[in-house]
């Protein structure tokens, strides 16, 4: 194929994160480690997108790369602080979905299609015109629209297509080409995969391509459409990720829950832990040096399921077309 | 068991899990609802089908549960499931589809005709205060069959119209969810640190739509749970007292939540 | 969780398949034995449903049993013989599409939206008016619709969702509540599961709901969406399963190929392989009675990969939230 | 090699994969463009990648192949894929996503500015013969970046203009595509069993979009192909003679079809 898309987060942000970029950062498939290389980054203007965003993306609000979201949900927002009053004050702009709306909308712009019908909104404030044209809001009357369907008069809102210019995602396992294999609930990253112009993914684990090819069903995109591959060991962390570690509330409580009270928390949390560090090995490496060394042992997976039965993705070599 | 040995987060959820139907596809929101959904998969008969917004299906506990999920993104929830999968197969296709008997939520504000808020409190334009967001509480309330709120009741949470209506219960009343092209809704229900409340719906669905107080926690007297309702509050004729927990219940909720963040004493 | 959903094919087609019914039969996850069993039946004035509709859909029109057809293609139809005269002189009414129209129509039913956009059907004389009330039609103005995108004006055509009353497919395996694994290209049976109001599945191997645990990513649809399941090992044949068997060209050249040409060619081969046999373990004992013990070798699998690097859905059973 | 040594069928597949672009995403269509993009893939650099509608992405045939996919639903398009899925993934997201560089694609009639028919010979109400139908013809051809036919050509087969567009070339000439809401396309080109056709769509898009007959088979005279076409043919100025296919190219194709299933001598 083409050469090898692997290569360290800095470089995937410096050749793939545009300033002004759109970004789908999600939740489940939550990528801090490269989220906190944007931040270090310094990219600027981005917008983040998800049908939830996670505290990965209150890295891009506080550390001024992002004053755009486009969300159901924002956990930066969910308590007082530096968010709530960016948003209230214009530093921050905000159009607010639902999870369900999200998702549709990168399947649309997954599917090239310009929107798609939802039941969702119907009978919400979200469709009052005053609310969809607020001070705060970036889209205006590209926001949704409202028909009735030719078919059966049925209401529905359309919901614009989305397209990130670039998704960050981590994974279970990718190859140098770009394929990526997740197991475990995929929320909205199963579209964003899809609708992205660019995809980034960083993985625990670089495979060769026979991995992914014998058992190709677990692939969630093809690597064409694959910008880079990082390789990243706990890339997730503190999310989880299935089948290689738990989310570390722990971690969180300690070092992140005050990391949105202002902008000096947030300076001394950076500073320590994304400035302080040069990549997610650094990052993991201080992490032990703070905690302890098996620090990471209270996280890792313990329990769960693992396939108890063989699959085949057998055919006939010999095959004859006549008896 | 007596008052003293459960807190009001822990009535809550047994008294919600009580008024889950004996079956059905649940999709329960984070927090308290999937804290809710798990308790009652484990006490009851199995007809209850465990669904979440980010793609586990037909979740069935482990008889021995570490813990329940914390959230909805909690990857405990693909160790016992049928299938999973991604969100637009569970807010599209499994919910869209028509396929969600029982949506269990929570909100910062419920109104008198069950619509609820998770957006934003005072004007959407100039808030008081912004909100993490509705993450997928709108669709649920849209398009669920039925919908079970679990949430405090304060006197600024329970008013008389949300300060903004991100979850349709029966909007303004009769009829008013058919025509905003919404499926009908109900029997719904709320649960409160006070009691649990349903709505007059009727027998053919022609009643007035409005919330009803139904049954009080022990000890709990109606016109206290008036004084915390900003509307004039219609109390059920016979209004019962909630049976208290036993204590299976309680030792079971307790095992879920072994590091008390639900359950945190003092938390509602 | 309710009783079994297990049953033989008989039973399965008795209970779930009604007269009057559309029935998605498709092509990938053709399932020749639940279609046969519906021919024994004598089930009638069903629709049959399908991006592609194969072989197994000629023994429905063949056998009377269906009088409708909505696909992108009719393999039936592919030469001259009794389908085509069926579809000229109305005994056969048809709606033409694709196989991505068919497929994204599936999807907007199984979403729940009265409608789906595509760009594709344009410029083509599928849109044309004179073609779409066609005197062998049965949708009219339900066919499709056009409309210009209200947020970027792109002229899209407007597909109405497609809810077939019940699909017809066979799967590699499933639990006896109708949880079903399927592995390897999917065609568009992966909406049809979720668009279908009542889905009979036969599979080649019942297994415990454990085996579905451990591996819940390869589940196509959970089983409280099921309405049965018939364990039925060479229930696909003589098309292909992945893992299983591969392509019976030598059997369908042999007793398959004429028998589209006359009612009587027709009738030769049914008798025999469909109402001369009661399920489908009795066809498979006529089989080998017929070809040879060992015919079925011939297309048994014996190439192809198999996962080579394990997967764990695990997570941390002891996890604590302080530190 | 002579021309007795290989088959019409042969000098088509050789011929289209000659033509093949050195990269990018091919979907191919089932019967001859699945063979000739199976013989491309193992004959060039790498940069081929080959996807199918049914749900095979990057599919690399194994080095011992034993037989190229007989259609596009040969189970054999899982061993050696490095992802396998639906239809909407291919057929939506992929192509109408905008992601697939090169349609190839076989037809029952081309017409002279390269629009196919799969459906229908005569009036699509009143047919003198239907056909088996479209399958996956009318989006790739809708939505594919260029597009690649392989067919038979008879004076009956290459027409003025098709029975029934399922499958937009460029419609009625320049423009047409943007005026239909389609994407631009091209350049495209037809492999026929005469030779090797482009269209005219100039360096910037203007030109006259039609048919033109840039080579021929060995031996093959362009008056010939012009009695077998049913406009008047443009043929460009010193069109080109085909190489014969190399040995190599033969065995190969004869290995890719071993029980001749697309390659049956006298086929074509």
């Amino acid at each position: 194929m083409s050469a090898s898309k692997l290569m360290d987060e800095n470089e995937a942000v410096a050749r793939f994160v545009d300033d002004g970029d759109s970004v789908y950062v999600g939740y489940t498939s939550a990528a801090y480690g490269l989220c906190q290389a944007i931040v270090r980054a310094g990219k600027r203007n981005l917008e983040a997108i998800g049908g939830s965003v996670g505290p990965q993306g209150t890295f891009l609000f506080m550390g001024g790369c992002a004053n755009r979201v486009r969300a159901g949900y924002v956990a930066a927002a969910l308590r007082p602080g530096v968010v709530q009053e960016m948003m209230a004050d214009g530093r921050l702009r905000f159009e607010d979905y639902s999870n369900q709306g999200i998702a549709l909308m990168l399947m649309a712009g997954a599917l090239g299609i310009p929107f798609i019908p939802t039941r969702s909104f119907l009978g919400t404030d979200y469709l009052r015109p005053e609310f969809r044209d607020h001070a705060g809001g970036f889209l205006r009357d590209k926001k949704w629209a409202e028909m009735d369907s030719p078919f059966d008069g049925e209401k529905v809102v359309l919901l614009p297509a989305l397209r990130p210019d670039v998704a960050v995602l981590h994974a279970q396992r990718a190859d140098e080409d770009g394929n990526v294999q997740v197991w475990g609930h995929l929320g909205d990253a199963r579209w964003a995969y899809w609708a992205a112009r660019k995809v980034i993914v960083s993985a625990e684990e670089i495979v060769p391509r026979e991995v992914i090819a014998a058992d190709p069903d677990r692939t969630v995109t093809p690597g064409f459409r694959v910008s880079a591959v990082v390789h990243m060991p706990w890339g997730g962390h503190p999310s989880s990720l299935v089948g290689y570690y738990d989310y570390d509330y722990a971690y969180q409580a300690r070092t992140m829950s005050r990391m949105g009270r202002s902008m000096e928390e947030w300076q001394s949390f950076a500073d320590e832990w994304i400035h302080g560090v040069r990549d997610r090995a650094e990052y993991i490496d201080h992490y032990r040096a703070v905690f302890g060394a098996e620090a990471l042992d209270a996280i890792a997976v313990n329990a769960g399921p693992s396939p108890i039965a063989p699959v085949r993705y057998g055919y006939n070599a010999t095959l004859r077309f006549r008896m | 068991m007596s008052e003293q040995e459960y807190t009001l987060a822990e009535l809550m959820c047994v008294a919600a899990a009580r008024a889950f139907p004996v079956s059905g596809v649940v999709m329960a929101g984070m927090g308290l609802p999937m804290l809710t959904a798990t308790f009652a998969k484990l006490l009851q008969p199995p007809g209850i089908v465990i669904c979440t917004e980010v793609g586990a299906f037909d979740w069935r506990p482990p008889p021995d549960v570490s813990r329940a999920p914390v959230g909805i993104h909690d990857i405990n929830l693909n160790d016992g499931s049928a299938m999973v999968s991604d969100m637009v197969d569970a807010l599209g296709t499994l919910l869209m589809g028509g396929n969600v008997d029982l949506g269990v939520l929570s909100a910062a504000q419920v109104d008198r005709f069950g619509n609820l808020n998770t957006l934003v409190l005072g004007d959407y334009r100039h808030p008081e205060r912004r909100l993490g967001g509705t993450g997928g509480n709108t669709e649920i309330a849209c398009l669920a069959k039925r919908v079970l709120t679990i949430m405090p009741q304060e006197r600024r949470r329970f008013v008389e119209r949300v300060d903004f209506n991100t979850s349709p219960g029966y909007i303004d009343g009769p009829g008013a969810r058919l025509r905003a092209g919404l499926p009908p809704q109900g029997p719904n229900a709320v649960v409160s640190t006070f009691g649990v409340f349903g709505f007059d719906t009727g027998d053919g669905g022609d009643g007035s739509c409005e919330m009803v107080l139904e049954a009080v926690f022990p000890g709990m007297d109606p016109d206290i749970v008036r004084l915390e309702t900003g509307w004039p509050l219609r109390v059920a004729d016979g209004v019962a007292e909630i049976e208290p927990p036993t204590a299976e219940e309680i030792a079971l909720l307790r095992r879920l939540d072994p590091h008390h963040f639900y359950l945190t004493p003092g938390r509602y």
